[in-house]
């Protein structure tokens, strides 16, 4: 179920809000717990059985490595690295097996056996929060999670379940026992879901479209500019998708009296790449950082082993994101414009912020089209028709295009700036019934434009 | 904490408070009003049966079909839902979008469907099956006639720019294609030149909200065909009938493009009357004339001619000939039959998509001396009936 | 200090077996998974010829026009069709194996499939007692992107038969 | 405190309220963009009024016109002209004279010993005898000698089992032949949709319908206005009706409500064949399969129906397991027969 469906807004919501808050106090950990799991087996049940499995072996992992830290600390760490492993290999399994499996299979390999297997939904987010929990009890950063409720709840908490933010258990580890929700805090998380379904539905969807409609164009009609609307279009349409869905879930988080942290922090408007990746996805990058780049050495090492140390790094977090070759070469991407920003660039550029921003808006344009073309001969023939390869600079269709997609791009580009928050927020105090107008009204557009998603005219044909 | 910022701080907490309680009722309210509201079984705007409850089953469950037919019941039974669809438009509208589910948005009212060169190969073998079943009766006389769509004739009212793909530059290709098939008994009827004069002139060949041509652009074409089969069409008179004036057709519906446009549908009826009777012979039901006036005030008053579309027609004139002519057509062939009817004797009208019977005898034991065949460039292209019916079901083993 | 120790070991032995279980268990979950889910390709005309001599139906193989004409299906909307159809208007046997493109097509076929039992029972109700009972035990199994309708006397043979041929 | 929520409470529903003014205006908006789409009402009326013509009238006008306005070139009889279209427009009248050919010739005697056919009906040709009319009277007629060689023909491939499938053509001139023909009746007249010698359209049927059932089903005949209808009933009605009587009574009903509704419609009926010897003998009710026959022929006879004698066709090998109906062997040779009976050859 994601949060921007029907099934969820009028079905789940409403019953999960009833429950929860006529749920005495003690019993309201069951209550979400409950309807996490019915969050999470509603697209594919069967793999509710792999979330509870995922839930004890990393509750039972904590206890035996937090019993035997202080007194057999190799036991321990021969714990973690299984219960590590354990977690990898099931991500591995079900997310890359596959994947490598056809690879291998392509080459010659014919006696593995391929598999086709459905990912199971937030996997990546949930397998990392077990496995940052572990290494944390491990190295006694936090206490390790006797009740296994609150440890399941933790793990399968609805709202970051399946499509994060990834958050760090000494994060909600105090809220897991005790927590208040204030009206206003509650409003605080509405502002935010509203927020973020009006991302996702009035504008991710819409540039998706516009993306869409660009990317299927045939050669005839491609031109450099379209390209780039289009690449434009696709950039602020993941942003939108995925903040969006970010601050859903640290709305909803909020409504329930958990405090998420915050995932986004206006990427685009980045002097430089490393500013970037400080801003985009917070909360994975962070967690790339502190558990593969610093136990890797980080950067007080020799700067040969740095370059390889970031390069692993960015090839793991391109590989994250999917099991493609194409991620591969995004995360490389990246991880080659940071050196190169490390090396070769250093902090020229910081100086002189607006060439910095446009430069790196310019170069993140470019990895997104990496990262949405799984095939690389279409992803050679889009960036081909980026650059000139093979067509026009502008033609009429451009024009089209300009005319009908042009008010959403700028509009996308005035959203994912702090300026147009700082404003909301002002005027939110100084006119409240106003503001709460305009969302009201902007929550009904979203309804709209989710009653039109199933607009489906059957005109010709009885199938 | 100042004063100043102890009012800020009190106008954000209202804030949020008010937001708090609007949103917990919106929720609410709009939950409610789910549940209460009356389910509908179908959808006249989208003219579809609308989802219902989805069947609880283990099976349905464990596959997920359940949830997802859940989330399209949700969506489908929603309070109030067309209006909301339109609420969505007026949204598009704004924002300047042009184009929905295949049509296009044009600034003169027009709604205009795209043409997509999908699969060439497809009609290349509709084509084929045609010309090597006409090749099957060299002493009949055969016309072919593709109707080209507003996407081609209206392209100047399209949004500029629209990247549609030219339905000229597919037609020349299959009129090279038949003229290669070398038929000496089969005349191709090309409109394109004559619309385009017409459309200049400011006539109206298209419905501005329907896929369709409209009685006068059948009438049109009727004319050119008329002139090929050597028909004395000049000596008909017709008189005008205007059935409907506030005609908002398929591609409205198809788009959700809503707006006060509306047409007129016209009949053009022969004067002096020709008594004509249509046997829907699949329906196994004879009557009078070609229109149902049932079609007209349904939900699709296109189907004023005939009542929509049916596998096989047999159209009997009082016509003083013993031409007999076999039409192969989609819904544009609807509008324009009535022209025929007072020049043959007999009228059979197969549309491919449903019929099933065998196409060669009928051919052979209806006495036709003219096969036509009246597409519309689009559909001719999509459809693969055709070469299925002609080929004699064994196409695809 | 022994019996300490004791404990100790009796603890690590059930770690141990934990362990092992945790992984016994993620990998039989993937074999379930797995297992589940494919099935061969399989040439469909030939597999359903084949799957006709099962039984003693009397009932030919159908070209694509009476599977539009009964079933108002159209054969290239589909990946691939096998049809066989009954001998006269007395036997009501019939065996139809569609394998969908897209698996959303697989209601549709199986919607269509049911209209033409019902259709056919109302043939048969209250008339021929063989045919109802045939028409009763209509099957309709969907696997993966196979659709298949079994009208037979002897329906389970035909089906275990099928099963058998698509899993691997 | 309290106070402050009241007021929040009332501005939350102010705006609620606000929301469904709203909703209520672009309601309003939508009702006005698809309002009216109503046609025309003069426009309706026109087009009812071409609707409520009277078919049968208009179906005259246009039969009569081919007679009336088109030279009529008189084909040579013995050669097949269904193919060659310019002449087909005169066929189309020629059946209108077909029944004054096959009434009295075609039909059986009523008083011929029918019963004897079904005890040994197919084992050996001399039984067939009866079956083809042996006129006392000397001269044969053209039509007769026609009807003799044919079952000649035909009898002995029934025997030997080898009655080729209609080629291509004959389908064809029975195609063009039953145009305006419906045939009418249970499963019998099922199977000759079903085999595919006459497309569905022109078949109207009820499984295991009693002639009670098929009375029902007139208006279903009537709305397709045919020129011909060819009955063809089967066994149900040896059990369904429990005396002769109620048989003729509901035959008799058949035939008027038919003439009733259908105006000037030439009518056909077929012979109830008997069971096959097989279930004769197990089924008491069906012995009296012959009987009903020949009262079938009898009552047909006194109303002026056409009774096609089908009898001589049956062979015992060309049963379907149900020992009632007939594979497609037998209705090759019934349309082949038929064919001569109703077509413009005779």
């Amino acid at each position: 179920m994601v949060f921007s469906s029907m099934t969820y807004l009028f079905v789940f919501l409403p019953m999960v809000l009833l429950a929860y808050f006529i749920a005495p106090p003690q019993a309201r950990n069951m209550v979400l717990l409950a309807f996490s799991l019915i969050f999470y087996a509603w697209g594919e049940p069967v793999y509710i059985f792999l979330m509870l499995m995922s839930i004890t072996v990393n509750y039972v992992f904590g206890r035996i490595i937090s019993n035997n830290r202080a007194n057999h600390s190799r036991y321990a760490k021969l714990n973690l690295g299984i219960a590590v492993g354990w977690n990898l290999l099931a991500l591995g399994i079900f997310k890359y097996y596959p994947f490598v499996s056809s690879q291998l299979r392509g080459i010659g390999l014919k006696f593995i056996p391929g598999m086709k297997l459905i990912l199971p939904i937030g996997i990546s987010f949930y397998t990392f929060q077990a496995i940052s929990y572990l290494v944390d009890v491990y190295r006694n950063k936090i206490r390790v999670q006797r009740g296994f409720l609150k440890f399941a709840l933790y793990i399968s908490m609805f709202p970051q379940l399946i499509a994060g933010p990834i958050v760090r258990y000494d994060d909600v580890e105090k809220q897991l026992s005790k927590r208040k929700v204030t009206l206003a805090m509650f409003g605080n998380g509405g502002e935010y879901f509203l927020r973020g379904l009006i991302k996702k539905v009035l504008l991710a969807n819409q540039l998706g479209a516009l993306y869409v409609q660009i990317e299927s164009l045939g050669a005839a009609h491609a031109s450099v500019l379209t390209a780039w609307l289009g690449a434009f279009a696709y950039t602020f349409q993941i942003y939108f998708d995925f903040s969006g869905y970010s601050d859903m879930a640290i709305g909803l988080g909020k409504m329930f009296g958990f405090r998420f942290p915050k995932n986004f922090d206006y990427p685009y408007t980045a002097t430089s790449i490393t500013s970037f990746w400080r801003r985009w996805h917070i909360s994975l990058s962070s967690w790339f950082r502190e558990y593969v780049y610093i136990p890797l050495g980080g950067k007080r090492v020799s700067p040969r082993k740095h370059v390889r140390n970031i390069l692993i790094v960015w090839l793991l977090t391109g590989f994250w994101h999917g099991a493609g070759w194409n991620f591969m070469l995004w995360g490389l991407y990246y991880g080659i414009l940071l050196l190169l920003e490390k090396y070769v660039v250093h902090d020229r550029i910081s100086r002189h912020p607006w060439p910095g921003r446009i430069l790196t808006f310019l170069l993140v344009t470019i990895g997104w089209m990496f990262f949405v073309h799984t095939d690389f001969s279409e992803m050679l023939t889009y960036v081909g028709h980026m650059f000139g390869v093979g067509c026009t600079f502008a033609n009429a269709t451009t024009g089209y295009f300009l005319r009908t997609g042009l008010l959403v791009l700028l509009l996308g580009m005035f959203f994912s700036t702090p300026i147009f928050h700082r404003l909301n927020e002002q005027f939110a105090v100084k006119y409240y019934t106003t503001s709460i107008a305009i969302r009201i009204v902007m929550f009904m557009l979203c309804i709209a434009a989710l009653v039109y998603q199933s607009y489906n005219p059957f005109l010709y044909f009885r199938f | 904490m100042t004063d100043r910022e102890a009012r800020e701080r009190a106008r954000k907490l209202r804030f949020f408070r008010l937001l708090g309680i609007v949103f917990l009722m919106m929720i609410f309210l709009l939950s409610f009003l789910r549940l209460v509201w009356p389910r509908k079984a179908y959808s006249a705007q989208e003219r579809r049966t609308l989802t219902q409850f989805p069947e609880m089953t283990t099976e349905n469950l464990r596959n997920g079909t359940f949830t997802n037919a859940m989330e399209d019941y949700l969506a489908d039974q929603f309070p109030a839902r067309n209006v909301w669809v339109y609420l969505d438009d007026l949204r598009g509208r704004i924002m300047g979008e042009k184009y929905s589910q295949g049509v296009y948005r044009s600034g003169s009212s027009y709604l205009i469907e795209e043409f997509k060169r999908t699969d060439d190969n497809r009609a290349a073998k509709t084509t084929k099956a045609v010309m090597d079943y006409l090749r099957e009766y060299p002493d009949i006389s055969a016309y072919f006639m593709l109707v080209p769509n507003a996407s081609w004739i209206l392209k100047d009212k399209l949004p500029g720019g629209a990247p549609i793909d030219s339905e000229e530059d597919w037609y020349t290709s299959w009129s090279q294609e038949v003229k290669n098939a070398n038929l000496s008994n089969l005349k191709v009827i090309s409109l394109a030149p004559t619309f385009a004069e017409e459309a200049a002139q400011g006539k109206q060949i298209y419905y501005r909200t329907d896929h369709h041509w409209t009685t006068y652009g059948a009438y049109v074409g009727a004319k050119e065909l008329a002139a090929q089969m050597g028909l004395a069409f000049e000596e008909q008179n017709w008189k005008k009938v205007e059935v409907h004036n506030r005609f908002q057709g398929t591609l409205m519906s198809k788009s959700g493009f809503y707006s006060r446009t509306a047409d007129t549908i016209e009949l053009y009826l022969p004067d002096p009357d020709v008594a004509s009777v249509t046997a829907y012979k699949e329906q196994q039901k004879t009557l009078p004339g070609l229109y149902s006036s049932e079609g007209l005030t349904g939900d699709d008053p296109y189907e004023v001619f005939f009542g929509g579309n049916y596998p096989w027609l047999n159209i009997s004139t009082k016509a003083k000939t013993n031409r007999k002519l076999l039409i192969f057509k989609d819904s544009y062939a609807n509008a324009m039959i009535g022209f025929l009817c007072p020049f043959f004797s007999e009228i059979h009208v197969v549309d491919p998509r449903y019929y099933t019977g065998d196409i060669r005898t009928l051919t052979a034991s209806a006495g036709i001396t003219d096969i036509c065949f009246l597409y519309n460039i689009k559909t001719y292209y999509e459809d693969a009936s055709l070469s299925l019916i002609l080929e004699g079901g064994e196409a695809d083993e | 200090m022994g019996e300490q120790w004791d404990i100790e070991k009796r603890r690590q032995l059930y770690i141990w077996a934990f362990q092992a279980v945790a992984l016994t268990a993620l990998f039989a979950f993937v074999w379930f998974i797995a297992h589940e889910k494919k099935y061969k390709e399989v040439d469909v005309p030939q597999l359903v010829a084949d799957m006709s001599t099962i039984t003693q139906d009397e009932w030919h193989a159908e070209d694509n026009l009476s599977l539009k004409r009964r079933f108002g299906l159209a054969a290239n909307d589909f990946a691939a069709v096998g049809y066989f159809g009954p001998n006269s208007n007395m036997d009501a046997a019939e065996l139809l194996l569609v394998r969908v493109k897209d698996k959303s097509h697989t209601d549709a076929v199986v919607e269509a499939m049911k209209n033409r039992v019902a259709y056919q029972c109302t043939c048969f109700d209250g008339y021929g007692e063989d045919q109802m009972a045939l028409l009763k035990d209509a099957r309709y199994l969907t696997r993966g992107y196979y659709v298949f309708l079994i009208i037979s006397s002897d329906a389970s043979s035909v089906e275990r038969e099928f099963l058998k041929q698509i899993e691997p | 405190m309290n106070n402050h929520y009241k007021k929040l409470m009332r501005k939350a529903f102010h705006l609620i309220l606000g929301a469904i003014g709203f909703f209520l205006f672009v309601t309003l908006l939508y009702v006005i963009a698809v309002s009216g789409k109503k046609p025309v009402k003069a426009g309706v009326d026109i087009v009812k009024d071409i609707e409520s013509q009277n078919v049968p009238a208009l179906l005259q006008a246009i039969r009569q016109k081919d007679v009336t306005e088109i030279d009529v070139t008189v084909p040579t009889t013995e050669e097949p002209v269904y193919s060659v279209p310019e002449k087909t427009t005169e066929e189309a009248t020629m059946p209108v004279t077909v029944p004054e050919i096959t009434e009295g010739d075609v039909t059986e005697p009523a008083d011929e010993p029918a019963t004897q056919a079904p005890v040994e009906p197919t084992t050996e040709p001399p039984t067939q005898a009866p079956t083809v009319p042996i006129p006392t009277e000397p001269p044969l007629t053209v039509k007769q000698i026609k009807i003799m060689d044919f079952q000649e023909e035909w009898n002995e491939k029934l025997d030997l089992n080898d009655v080729r499938n209609l080629t291509n053509e004959e389908q064809q001139q029975i195609h063009a032949m039953f145009m305006n023909t419906i045939f009418f009746g249970d499963s019998m007249t099922q199977a000759i949709g079903d085999y595919g010698f006459i497309d569905m359209s022109q078949v109207i049927y009820k499984r295991s319908a009693s002639v009670d059932a098929l009375i029902e089903k007139i208006p279903e005949v009537a709305a397709v206005y045919p020129e011909r209808v060819v009955i063809f009933v089967g066994l149900n009605n040896c059990n369904y009706y429990k005396t002769p009587e109620d048989f003729v009574t509901a035959f008799t009903a058949l035939v008027q409500k038919l003439r009733e509704q259908i105006p000037g419609v030439t009518l056909y009926v077929s012979s109830l064949l008997p069971p096959s010897d097989v279930l004769g003998s197990t089924r008491a009710d069906l012995v009296r399969a012959p009987m009903y026959d020949a009262l079938l022929n009898h009552t047909a006879n006194m109303l002026g129906v056409n009774y096609i004698d089908s009898k001589w066709i049956v062979r015992q090998q060309n049963y379907l397991k149900d020992g009632i109906h007939m594979n497609r062997t037998f209705y090759r040779v019934w349309f082949r027969y038929l064919q001569l009976l109703m077509g413009p050859n005779l």
